[in-house]
């Protein structure tokens, strides 16, 4: 065993695959901890944040006014302001025959923006973006406050007009490292809590799943037999068929949510372990030191646990690891294709799939960093699989 | 020497393939009868206290399946055994008696569990069965250790950390932990290097003699057989086919497979031995020869050989063998 | 042989009925395909009608046994939205699945077996260290996930091919397919490459421990020791005793091809089977989602029956155990 | 007196492992002459396999032939790289390995393996290649050589197994022959068969032929010349009589003291205590020292040969004097 | 933009994406496409779709405009209160060639109830039709059994079909005498031709493509584009990605984040209008307790119209809509759109108010709130579960302990039928292009021999809001049908039965040069799309 450990401990690559995957499960562990918010908070999730870029800082967002404001030969009449608001009043004032200022009053205010609404058909302002599809214009952070509303060609008499004004926010001092998904989730935690959702069900199902397929394994390979032959046949049953069509024929059935993954891929993934044991339980019950305990009439529990079970261990464990690492890579492609975990609290595989819409519009970082942590904990966790795998086999090991 | 120990009558064991029960049905619709092994056929032998019978043969003659059903690991398909007159079945259950046969194993690697502590190997039983309390087992085991001769230290190591010959030793050290009266050595020296052989052949024969045990060792080394047996069995694809004392047997051969052992045997001489071409290959035990199994290869076969199984028959006092057409040479 | 063919023919009869009763009552517990057909304004009994109409108001086991009754018949049914029969959409669909699983295949196996093979031959060299550096990241990286780079990479931010959908298509020989015209190479060269990706990469790691624990067994020394040239030595003796372990995993592999499909077909939107499961469970299609589980349970059936005939062409020592396990 | 067919000069292989350089074969020189067995006894680990591999320059990584010379018939192999080696691989040299059951590809026809040895060397009809094929397997007394080549190598017996892979090393008609322990994994009747064979083929066609074994018993009836190697090194080197009759090297003695045969039934063997040292940690002496009797100080320092007669050579301190 | 310039000419040179249609066709890329060519098969938006572009009906039922425009109908009278005198457009013919007479209406409407194994049938559109009689001279009566103001604006969903019995067929409401009818696989793989509308199918792969083929015998304005290719592309990336790539001309329901790439791209124009989809929360105010909350006593607080009052308060309808939504979707007060038939204009959206939504909680009894699910579809309505999302955080701002749960259409809505749910969020349309269906199929009492609530899954029930849509299904008279409605809708909105989020936008994403109309029932028109 030290030998082993001694082997292991030279490879370095070995060693770093060991130590990142540590590093993931300290994540997990310590996610509530280390993250600076809880993703899965909802009461605590304010839409302004949304799609925030990487390292925006968090802002309380702004006093909104919305006034409608009517421009009747020359004269601006608008709703009263609510008392205790930052700005004062709403002014519109022509500049000239076919063109509006709007702007507010006092001038001094620093504004994120002022938007115009609702303006008649031949109006638009000058230096704002248009919405796309709605009837409004968008002038971020005017200089001086002001709106300029122009005309194509003669200024209508009356001008009605809806004016929003957000005042500029003020930072709270809280960065977003890894920016905002469209729910203004913090994707550092947001990553965070989604490795701590992989990797709880990476262990617990590969978990699971190891000690079912073992015992059945075992059992297998003891009774032999009939009741070889059906563990085997349905082991074969389940071997034939890809992962991912059991675990989204089992979702499909029961819906979804963190235990049905969970059980999904306990399905697919118990038939290796009880597939590995049998041949390797086979293979050591056909050694002599298990003649010899039957010699020496111990019982056959003991055989299986005391003297099988250990030697099957060190492949029963690779299988464990690289395991671990499907789980993961099933539970995000079963998220992805929308049959996975809930929507509120995100495994890696939902984050990447909810940032791809995102991607045609360049906002790269709600799929782009999840994806980069999965793939490189998948890496690192079949990493370490290799080696030990390696480490078993004289052969690859050199 | 009158009384025997060990009584064997009549043993055999087949086995059939496919215990898969959709095989079986697929077998059954489509009409085949799957074969039948016959690994061991109509065995009798008896064994006195004290008595080394040794066992040998080429591979396939089923004498590794004898000692195993001797020793209780395989079930035998008919057949009778008695230990000190009494039937097997009940001798093995009760589980402490069950352990006066013990086994030693050819490949002293996969003999040893290599998760266990020496001491757990050789002790295991022991505690398991009430032999020797807990408490008590460091002692037992040094014991033991002292014994075959290995150092005390020897039971805090693993199975990779000893070499072949200590390998076997612990093997020899744990059989006879749980106080065995027989001893099965099936193939016990075969994996050894010359140097290491005599060593261990060396301790069988030492505690032969300290304890009194009766030994069936199995081998196909002639010559080893030769040093360590009172008396020896040859056998032929699953049938003894000649048994008598270790001396008849290697001076007057009858049975023409035994002599064609002993000429095939390789002996140290100075004399370039000129090599006969000797027929035929040893036949597979799915689809044995009728008749006397050894006619296709016998230089003495005759028509008869190919139909009549022969029966044992006495040549000398304690000297059988299963031979139509055999003369004393 | 009869033995072994028939014992495959009654493992498949059972497994294909538990299969089906698994998947038929699975999707009965799952919810009325009637509501999320019919119209929400619908009236109620326009719904009892539809419900009838779609054979929904028997029992269950009376709609099972009609169901198997028929499929025993060749008819699968009728697809609730479609109102076409089920075989034949499968049909429709399957052309454009198989294309594109074969080109993956085809992607897959040119790539992996000579650099596994490579890999297995030279393990210590810096190209095989490049070959399972990148075979490791392949298995690791999720389909759906590279698949999206790869869109990005070729489709965005250097648009030379099209993503999404099939192209043109043209029937040479009696066959349709989109791979007799250049629009339609065009279209499946991205999904299917991403598609072989895993492929490539398991068939890569299987090829070269095959290589390895080959090349290192007494006849290739032999092989050697009787002066055979290396090149001929690792074609006629390493790969083809690599082959064996390999066959198994292609054959599981040409499976998963299709399985994964589910993944590629969404991403690059590939009208094949894969996309139709998504959409068929998405709607409760019920008589879609039965018969293409089933389908697709039959087509692994048969990939294993091709498997283990494959076997006694590429190993000789099969033929005589197959009919019988000695142990 | 024949020129020497095969010269190996203080040969040197070594592995160059994690663990340490694993130092196989140390200072191994032998001849080897037309017409002529010479067998080389050893126990596991003692360098007599990796003596022959080094031979057919197969020597796989990490070890690598570290110094020497090997000369066939004068050519010197060791600075022939291993595409060179080919034409004297099976051509000049051929080599029958342990196991039969592992030693022919078990997918391809007896007839492909066969084949391709000839193919490979010589550009001959495929019709004389045949010929030849069956000529090979009916002199080494294989039945009905024609249905043999058909065959695959799992629906012949090991001893049939054996006796193809003995057919097709004499199917080029090399110089030589390494045969490394073809005996050992089968049954006594069946070892005698095949050692029949050997021995004809090497009397007919006048062969050089070395025999790697373990069992001193079969190499006496067999060798005309016999080495002794042990972890490593030469121990002692000279004809069978020699050898067998006038052994001087304590280690040859104790090894055939040690084999029952040689002993009286019942009686306790003569035994060698102790175990062969790790090949990782050998110093400059003796490496047989640690157990040997008559071992000295000096023994752990150094071992020179000594040459007792033509043939008769020994590595040793403290000889038996006789 | 230059990046993606020389990517275009990369791919030019290396032609292996198509660069641009031909001129005479147009490509379209859904979400989704129909599901059948039988214009009687399946009633879903999808299928609407296809059916106003290959059979016409008596009307169309303009979903831009609200109006009712003629099309097999010329032109109509209401005789009396239960009769219309339908004149047949005397032009209309078959591709075939055959003129349109009165019999293919009558075995058109027999054999809505009749098509073989129908998932959903057209049935309700034809519910209050009591008789069709052939009035001569190319004039059909149609009675109704009650006065009917909406008898048009339904039987424009019903396409024409070509009678082939070979006689005029008795209209009743069940098999109107005749047993053999045109079957839905003949109209599926072209043997059957619909034949009397725009195009003509001429190839038809449910769930990946449809090419139209413009009907040149059409009686009327004839469409411009000879060849319309439909493409079903339900991923919204892949939708996307086939309009950047220059695979499709026109592409429906743009994906809300994509909006800018389209634009950016510079070469297309956005299309949209507000549709009459309203999304809304629907609170179960029926059941006690409900499933889906606890810790509030065992009762069901929504039975409190306060708590109601509360949840209408507590959502920030503004922020939803244009954060959530990007601007595209109408922050809704009530039920009906504005500008559709029966819109209350004096209903405005609630404010959003969460100090005044606690205290009247509190108020309630319920001064830390209760717990409570929130269920939602996961894939049904645009970013329907961003959503919400919105809508949890913003429901436990008011101190709610909200969790959301998820489920895929397949099962949510038998799961909503069932009564699972305490609050569910879901969307309905109004399928006729007016508002009273609208209501009755939400706000109605829910009485499934009626039809009314069908999509009523909260159980709200007002006798007053009852009584005011009983009266509006019977009045003809438009003016004093609208007051109806739109007094059913300030009941609903009194009683706090609905909380109405908003109406989804429907936009097009339109490839420059080409002109496509956005259509408030979210149905594509290729007909009226031309080159600009």
């Amino acid at each position: 065993m030290d030998e082993f450990g001694r082997h292991f401990a030279e490879s370095r690559v070995a060693v770093a695959s060991l130590l990142v995957s540590l590093a993931f499960l300290l994540c997990a562990i310590f996610a509530p901890v280390i993250a600076p918010t809880n993703p899965y908070d909802l009461s605590q999730l304010q839409l302004a944040d949304a799609l925030k870029p990487v390292d925006s800082p968090k802002v309380v967002p702004g006093e909104e006014l919305r006034v409608r404001v009517t421009v009747a030969n020359g004269t601006a009449t608008f709703e009263d302001l609510p008392e205790g608001s930052v700005i004062k009043a709403i002014t519109a004032e022509a500049c000239g025959e076919k063109c509006l200022d709007a702007g507010v009053e006092p001038a001094d205010v620093d504004l994120e923006s002022l938007q115009i609404r609702g303006l008649p058909p031949g109006l638009s302002v000058e230096g704002a973006s248009k919405h796309p599809v709605q009837p409004w214009w968008t002038v971020a952070a005017p200089a001086d406050g002001k709106a300029r509303i122009v005309a194509e060609g003669a200024f209508p008499s009356d001008v009605s007009f809806l004016a929003i004004v957000k005042s500029a926010p003020h930072e709270t001092g809280f960065v977003f490292r890894l920016g905002t998904d469209s729910f203004g989730r913090d994707m550092l935690s947001a990553i965070l809590y989604g490795i701590r959702i992989s990797v709880i069900v990476g262990l617990v199902a590969a978990g699971t799943a190891m000690v079912l397929g073992i015992g059945l394994g075992l059992l297998a390979a003891w009774m032999g037999g009939t009741v070889d032959a059906i563990i085997m046949r349905a082991v074969d049953f389940m071997l034939g068929f890809p992962a991912l069509l059991v675990g989204l024929a089992v979702l499909a059935i029961l819906g979804n949510g963190i235990d049905k993954v969970v059980f999904a891929i306990i399905i697919v993934q118990w038939s290796y372990y009880a597939r590995t044991t049998r041949s390797v339980a086979m293979a050591e019950l056909g050694k002599e030191y298990v003649e010899a305990a039957k010699t020496l009439r111990l019982s056959p529990v003991r055989i299986m646990l005391r003297h099988v079970l250990p030697n099957c261990l060190p492949q029963v464990i690779v299988l464990f690891t690289l395991n671990i690492a499907s789980a993961i890579s099933l539970e995000s492609s079963l998220s992805f294709l929308g049959v996975g975990l809930p929507l509120t609290q995100p495994s890696l595989g939902m984050l990447i799939a909810n940032g791809y819409e995102f991607i045609f519009s360049q906002k790269y970082w709600i799929s782009l960093y999840p994806g980069i942590v999965l793939l490189a904990m998948i890496v690192a966790v079949n990493l370490l699989g290799d080696r030990l795998r390696d480490l078993n086999n004289p052969r690859l090991a050199r | 020497m009158q009384q025997t120990i060990l009584e064997v009558q009549d043993l055999s064991r087949s086995f059939r393939s496919g215990r898969d029960p959709l095989r079986r049905l697929a077998d059954w619709l489509s009409g085949i009868e799957p074969p039948v092994v016959r690994a061991v056929e109509n065995v009798t032998l008896s064994i006195s206290p004290g008595e080394t019978l040794g066992v040998v043969g080429e591979s396939g003659c089923g004498k590794s399946t004898l000692a195993r059903m001797i020793a209780g690991i395989l079930p035998i398909s008919s057949g009778r055994m008695r230990f000190r007159g009494e039937p097997y079945e009940s001798l093995l259950s009760r589980k402490r008696d069950a352990l006066k046969i013990q086994m030693v194993f050819q490949d002293p690697l996969s003999s040893l569990n290599p998760r266990l502590k020496v001491r757990d190997i050789i002790g295991e039983a022991a505690v398991v069965h009430g032999i020797v309390p807990r408490s008590k087992i460091r002692d037992y085991v040094a014991d033991l250790l002292a014994r075959v001769g290995l150092p005390p230290e020897a039971a805090g190591r693993y199975p990779h950390q000893f070499s072949g010959g200590q390998r076997q030793r612990v093997g020899i050290a744990r059989a006879l932990a749980v106080n065995p009266e027989i001893l099965i050595c099936d193939e016990a020296v075969a994996a050894l290097d010359v140097s290491v052989q005599a060593q261990v052949i060396n301790l069988f024969m030492d505690i032969k003699r300290d304890r009194g045990l009766t030994m069936v060792f199995i081998s196909h080394d002639l010559g080893v057989i030769r040093h360590l047996c009172d008396r020896v069995a040859v056998m032929y694809l699953g049938r003894v086919v000649e048994l008598a004392k270790t001396e008849d047997l290697f001076a007057a051969p009858t049975h023409p497979y035994t002599r064609m052992l002993l000429e095939g045997m390789p002996r140290i001489s100075l004399k370039r031995r000129e090599f006969l071409p000797i027929q035929g290959e040893i036949p597979s035990p799915l689809a044995p020869p009728s008749g006397c199994h050894f006619h296709p290869r016998c230089p003495i076969a005759t028509q008869q050989c190919r139909q009549v199984r022969p029966e044992l028959r006495e040549m000398a006092p304690g000297h059988v063998h299963r031979c139509l057409n055999a003369v004393a040479s | 042989m009869l033995s072994f063919v028939l014992k495959r023919l009654l493992q498949s009869v059972i497994v294909m009925l538990l299969l089906s009763i698994v998947i038929f009552v699975g999707l009965w517990l799952i919810g009325n395909p009637a509501d999320v057909l019919i119209s929400s304004e619908a009236t109620e009994a326009d719904r009892l009608a539809a419900i009838k109409a779609l054979g929904l108001d028997k029992p269950l086991w009376q709609q099972y046994l009609i169901f198997l009754g028929n499929a025993v018949q060749g008819d699968w049914g009728t697809s609730f939205v479609y109102k076409e029969p089920v075989t034949t959409i499968l049909l429709q669909r399957l052309p454009a699945s198989v294309e594109l699983a074969a080109v993956a295949f085809v992607i897959a196996i040119t790539v992996s077996i000579p650099a596994g093979l490579y890999a297995g031959l030279r393990p210590d060299s810096a190209p095989a260290r490049a070959i399972m550096a990148f075979s490791l990241v392949g298995v690791s990286i999720p389909t759906f996930w590279q698949g999206m780079l790869l869109i990005i990479a070729f489709g965005i931010a250097i648009p030379i091919l099209p993503v999404g959908d099939r192209g043109d298509i043209a029937t040479y020989f009696g066959i349709t397919s989109s791979l007799w015209t250049l629009d339609g190479w065009s279209h499946v060269v991205l999904p299917a490459f991403s598609l072989a990706l895993l492929k490539m990469s398991l068939l890569i790691r299987v090829t070269r421990a095959a290589t390895v624990e080959v090349s290192h067994l007494d006849f290739v020394t032999f092989a050697y020791a009787k002066g055979v040239r290396a090149w001929k030595v690792v074609i006629g003796h390493i790969l083809r005793n690599a082959l064996i372990p390999l066959v198994t995993v292609i054959g599981i592999e040409v499976g998963n091809l299709l399985a994964y499909g589910v993944i590629t077909e969404t991403v690059f939107s590939w009208p094949g089977l894969g996309k139709l499961l998504i959409n068929s469970i998405k709607v409760l299609d019920r008589p879609l989602i039965v018969a293409q589980l089933t389908y697709t349970a039959l087509l692994f059936i048969f990939i294993n029956f091709v498997v283990d005939i494959l076997y006694t062409v590429i190993d000789p020592r099969v033929k005589s155990v197959m009919g019988r396990q000695v142990t | 007196m024949t020129e020497a067919l095969l010269d190996v000069e203080k040969l040197n292989t070594w592995f160059y492992t994690r663990k340490g350089i694993v130092k196989s074969v140390r200072d191994v020189s032998f001849d080897l002459r037309r017409g002529e067995v010479l067998g080389i006894v050893g126990e596991s680990g003692s360098g007599k396999s990796v003596t022959g591999m080094s031979i057919m320059g197969q020597i796989d990584e990490p070890g690598r032939i570290v110094s020497g010379s090997i000369k066939l018939a004068g050519e010197e192999l060791t600075t022939l790289s291993f595409t060179q080696m080919r034409h004297y691989r099976g051509k000049r040299i051929a080599m029958v390995f342990q196991n039969p059951l592992m030693t022919l590809n078990p997918v391809m026809r007896i007839r492909d393996q066969m084949f391709e040895a000839i193919g490979e060397h010589e550009n001959v009809a495929r019709k004389e290649i045949h010929r030849r094929c069956v000529d090979a397997l009916s002199a080494v007394g294989i039945p009905s050589p024609e249905e043999r080549l058909n065959a695959y190598p799992h629906e012949l017996s090991g001893g049939m197994r054996q006796r193809v892979v003995i057919a097709t090393a004499l199917l080029l008609g090399p110089d030589m022959i390494i045969a490394d322990e073809p005996t050992t994994a089968l049954d006594v009747t069946i070892q005698a068969q095949i050692i029949y064979q050997i021995r004809r083929q090497i009397d007919q066609r006048g062969l050089g032929m070395i025999w790697i074994s373990h069992d001193l018993s079969t190499l006496s009836e067999l060798a005309d010349r016999i080495m002794v190697m042990y972890a490593g090194a030469t121990m002692e080197i000279g004809t069978t009589e020699e050898i067998i009759g006038l052994a001087r090297h304590p280690y040859t003695r104790r090894l055939l003291e040690s084999v029952p045969s040689r002993n009286k039934p019942g009686e306790k063997l003569q035994q060698i205590p102790g175990n062969m040292p790790s090949l990782l940690s050998l110093g400059q002496g003796c490496p047989f020292a640690s157990r040997c009797e008559r071992a000295t100080a000096i023994c752990n320092e150094t071992v020179a040969p000594t040459q007792l007669s033509d043939t008769h050579r020994i590595w040793c301190n403290h000889p038996f004097e006789d | 933009m230059e990046k993606t310039k020389f990517g275009l000419a990369l791919a030019a040179a290396l032609s292996l994406a198509p660069i641009s249609a031909k001129a005479e066709e147009l490509r379209v890329g859904l979400a989704a496409i129909a599901t059948s060519v039988d214009p009687h098969f399946h009633r879903a938006g999808y299928n609407f779709d296809l059916r106003e572009n290959i059979s016409d009906a008596l009307v169309y039922a303009n979903g831009a405009t609200g109006e009712v425009e003629p099309r097999l109908a010329a032109s109509w009278e209401i005789t009396s209160d239960t009769n219309w005198l339908v004149i047949l457009e005397p032009k209309a013919k078959f591709d075939n060639g055959n003129p349109l007479g009165a019999d293919d209406v009558i075995y058109s409407l027999c054999r809505v109830r009749n098509v073989p194994n129908s998932p959903g049938l057209y049935s309700g559109f034809i519910e209050t039709v009591a008789n069709v009689t052939d009035a001569g001279n190319g004039k059909i009566m149609i009675e109704s059994r009650e006065p009917d103001p909406n008898l048009l604006r339904n039987l424009s969903n019903i396409g024409i079909v070509e009678n082939p019995t070979g006689r005029t067929l008795t209209y009743d409401d069940k098999t109107c005498g005749n047993d053999s009818w045109l079957d839905t696989n003949g109209f599926n793989n072209g043997t059957v031709s619909a034949g009397i509308g725009h195009y003509r199918v001429t190839k038809f792969t449910p769930d990946v493509e449809i090419v139209l083929q413009r009907n040149d015998q059409y009686y009327g304005k004839p469409a411009h584009y000879d060849t319309v290719v439909i493409k079903a592309l339900p991923d919204n990336s892949a939708r996307i990605a086939a309009l950047l790539g220059d695979s499709v001309d026109v592409i429906n329901s743009v994906p809300i984040n994509a909006v800018e790439s389209v634009q950016s791209a510079g070469k297309f124009h956005l299309s949209s209008t507000p549709s009459t989809l309203l999304i809304f929360l629907l609170a179960d105010q029926h059941q006690e307790p409900t499933p889906k909350v606890s810790d509030a006593d065992g009762k069901n607080p929504f039975l409190d119209p306060r708590v109601r009052k509360a949840l209408n308060l507590a959502i920030n309808r503004n922020e939803i809509a244009e954060t959530v939504m990007g601007g595209m979707a109408q922050p809704a007060g009530q039920i009906i759109l504005d500008g559709i038939f029966g819109h209350n204009p004096d209903l405005a959206p609630y404010p959003y108010d969460p100090a005044k939504a606690k205290a009247l909680l509190a108020e309630a009894g319920y001064p830390n709130g209760f717990s409570l699910v929130l269920s939602a579809p996961s894939d049904r309505y645009v970013n329907g579960a961003q959503v919400a999302q919105a809508v949890a955080a913003m429901l436990s701002q008011i101190g709610l302990q909200v969790t959301l749960e998820t489920f895929p259409r397949s099962i949510y809505f038998t799961k909503a039928s069932d009564y699972e749910f305490s609050l569910y969020l879901a969307g309905a349309a109004a399928d006729t292009g007016e508002g009273l269906s609208q209501m009755i199929n939400l706000a109605g009492t829910r009485d499934p021999d009626r039809g009314w609530g069908g999509a009523n899954r909260g159980r709200y029930s007002s006798e007053v809001t009852d009584k005011h849509l009983a009266q509006a299904q019977a009045t003809l008279d438009d003016a004093e049908r609208e007051k109806l409605i739109q007094a059913a809708s300030k009941q609903v909105y009194e009683d706090d039965g609905y909380v109405p989020l908003y109406h989804e936008l429907g936009v097009w994403a339109v490839r420059n040069g080409i002109q496509y109309e956005a259509n408030a029932n979210l149905i594509n028109i290729f007909y009226t799309a031309r080159p600009e």
